[in-house]
């Protein structure tokens, strides 16, 4: 019983050695560790002692493979050069400074400070975290974009539909960005074909008019082409809620007198024809 | 209007807006109301959620006030999205601390206070938006100073950075320090570096 | 668990889901409660935020449960979406600081740096101040060239342009753009013309 424990307790301490070599962020970690380990005191440390304990842990780490990061050797030197300067008889100096600063006390101080800032993150880090113990509302998912718009939507400012087709170039593959010829549709025409679609359907969304396949020529005419009916006043561009989905529909104007739709389309495609 | 409704107003438009809504925004949406009043509506409606142990509370965040799902039912939400939720390494919230207590800060001087290269944590802190740039200081050199972002209080439930505890009250857990008459960390002497690309 | 734990975990699980959430779908999230409780906990939490009066009800709708805004508060929630805080969209200060780092700078050459049309943005930066007319470039159609203005360094907070980290700086910190290996859109083309408006 009493062999089983002392296997148990030494393979815990293995295990405990092994990680801990691991967590260490960096040699101001490590000096902590091994004061609280020797529980000696912070403001006056064994400097001999905890200098040979850090040294055994660079060798361990050494043995280990681990990569030795350049701040463990930096303050491996100090270390030493402190050790030495404990060593030297307490005599005044040169410049006759009446109190000779413990060698020891800037290392205590950067000791004190990071210990703070160590806890500190602890507190942090038990803080109810967004996303982790607290939520709060989102409106983005996909199925609120797909309902249609209701009461009041807002007018879409430019950079909004330049995002949104930011987006659109994000969602579909670049795999599908060959360079092929386009197909040789000119915003003239796709003006038209939008405006059929929007006579067909009342309200469409900016997305859908972006399906994965097209090329990215097709794209770029399809959303130019709607930049150009804004402009022309055919057709609105809303938004049923800040930052929510797009939709285009037929401007009021344009729906009033639109008993003809095919003569919207001819004017549009006409006017549009110069920027084509 | 009664101080009922008008209560019931504001919560409706704490629930609509996702994002912490501070006192002048809602004032200048609900302009016909006195600010006091709304402020009044705000302090009771904290109240009434905690008291009544709901799972929602309203929370002081970023500035603003914010309904969020009650902490101790972490466990339950985050089985509706399957998230682990954030995880930060022990660097990534040390160098946090660091700068939430010390901005604006040069990427030198957190390095001091660290003992450790820090580059790669803070690049992926800015990427994050947790941290942000405030500008550069005014030394040779002329390094980036850092300082934490408003997602940096939304993401810990900060009304602001005064609502950390203090380094003092930190102190307090430790022992005194003897050496604390002595001057500050030589922090301005600490050579700069640009962060590695 | 308590009756009232049970109500207060569901409250928490019907505010983080934005959409209506079906009892079936509760019970596969809530899987070690009994359904009846969690019919019985649901029943009761629409009647409570019917009684109170409260800017938030729980409706049953499409098969689910939903938490809305009371629709006696449309007016005022509707508000919201008008009333927009001082925030920049992606395009504004990818503007800013294209013309920033580039002043005095073309409108066109605005455009063919971001690869989209500015128009819009540029006379919305100008209108806000934050952009200003330095003159007239000397070149065929001698279009207008831009720079920032005291506004701008005001807002952001800077000395002076000196200030801004360097190109190379923020080359360094800024993760890689997902359309940087992507050719420009072809709007070079594009006529130089006046600003709408």
């Amino acid at each position: 019983m009493e062999e089983m424990q002392s296997n148990l307790f030494s393979d815990a301490l293995d295990q405990a050695y092994r990680v801990r070599i691991e967590e260490f962020e960096g040699p101001l970690d490590l000096l902590l560790h091994l004061i609280k380990k020797n529980e000696v005191d912070i403001y006056n440390i064994p400097i001999a002692a905890i200098t040979r304990q850090y040294l055994d842990y660079m060798e361990i780490m050494k043995e280990l493979n681990l990569d030795i990061a350049g701040e463990f050797l930096v303050m491996a030197a100090t270390l030493l050069q402190i050790k030495s300067r404990m060593l030297l008889p307490a005599t005044p100096e040169e410049d006759g400074e009446a109190e000779i600063e413990d060698p020891r006390a800037e290392l205590v101080r950067r000791l004190l400070e990071y210990q703070r800032y160590r806890d500190a993150s602890q507190l942090l880090n038990c803080r109810n975290l967004l996303g982790r113990e607290v939520f709060a509302r989102k409106f983005d998912a996909p199925e609120f974009d797909e309902l249609e718009p209701v009461e009041e939507p807002a007018d879409v400012e430019l950079f909004e539909l330049i995002e949104a087709f930011q987006k659109v170039l994000a969602r579909v593959s670049v795999d599908t960005f060959h360079d092929v010829v386009a197909d040789g549709i000119s915003i003239a025409d796709r003006i038209g074909e939008v405006l059929s679609v929007l006579h067909v359907e009342k309200t469409v969304s900016f997305d859908a008019l972006f399906t994965t396949g097209m090329t990215r020529d097709l794209l770029v005419v399809t959303f130019l082409s709607i930049l150009e009916l804004c402009k022309l006043k055919l057709i609105k561009v809303v938004q049923t809620e800040n930052r929510g989905a797009i939709w285009l529909h037929l401007a009021a104007k344009e729906e009033e007198e639109g008993e003809t739709p095919e003569a919207g389309d001819e004017v549009a495609a006409e006017e549009a024809t110069p920027t084509a | 209007m009664s101080a009922k409704s008008l209560k019931s107003i504001v919560e409706s438009i704490l629930f609509v807006h996702d994002q912490p809504l501070t006192l002048d925004r809602l004032a200048s949406i609900l302009e016909e109301f006195e600010r006091a009043d709304l402020r009044a509506a705000l302090d009771e409606l904290i109240e009434e959620y905690e008291q009544a142990e709901r799972g929602i509370v309203l929370t002081q965040v970023a500035g603003g006030y914010q309904l969020r799902s009650r902490p101790e039912h972490g466990d339950f939400v985050r089985r509706l999205n399957k998230t682990k939720g954030v995880k930060f390494s022990q660097s990534a919230l040390e160098t946090l601390a660091i700068v939430a207590y010390r901005q604006p800060i040069t990427r030198a001087e957190v390095e001091y206070l660290r003992g450790v290269d820090s580059g790669g944590v803070m690049k992926s802190l800015l990427e994050k938006k947790l941290l942000r740039i405030m500008g550069k200081k005014d030394v040779p050199g002329k390094p980036l100073i850092y300082g934490t972002s408003r997602e940096f209080l939304e993401l810990f439930g900060l009304k602001d950075l005064n609502q950390l505890p203090t380094l003092k009250e930190i102190q307090e857990l430790v022992p005194p320090d003897p050496f604390a008459d002595q001057p500050a960390l030589p922090l301005e002497s600490v050579e700069e570096e640009p962060l590695p690309g």
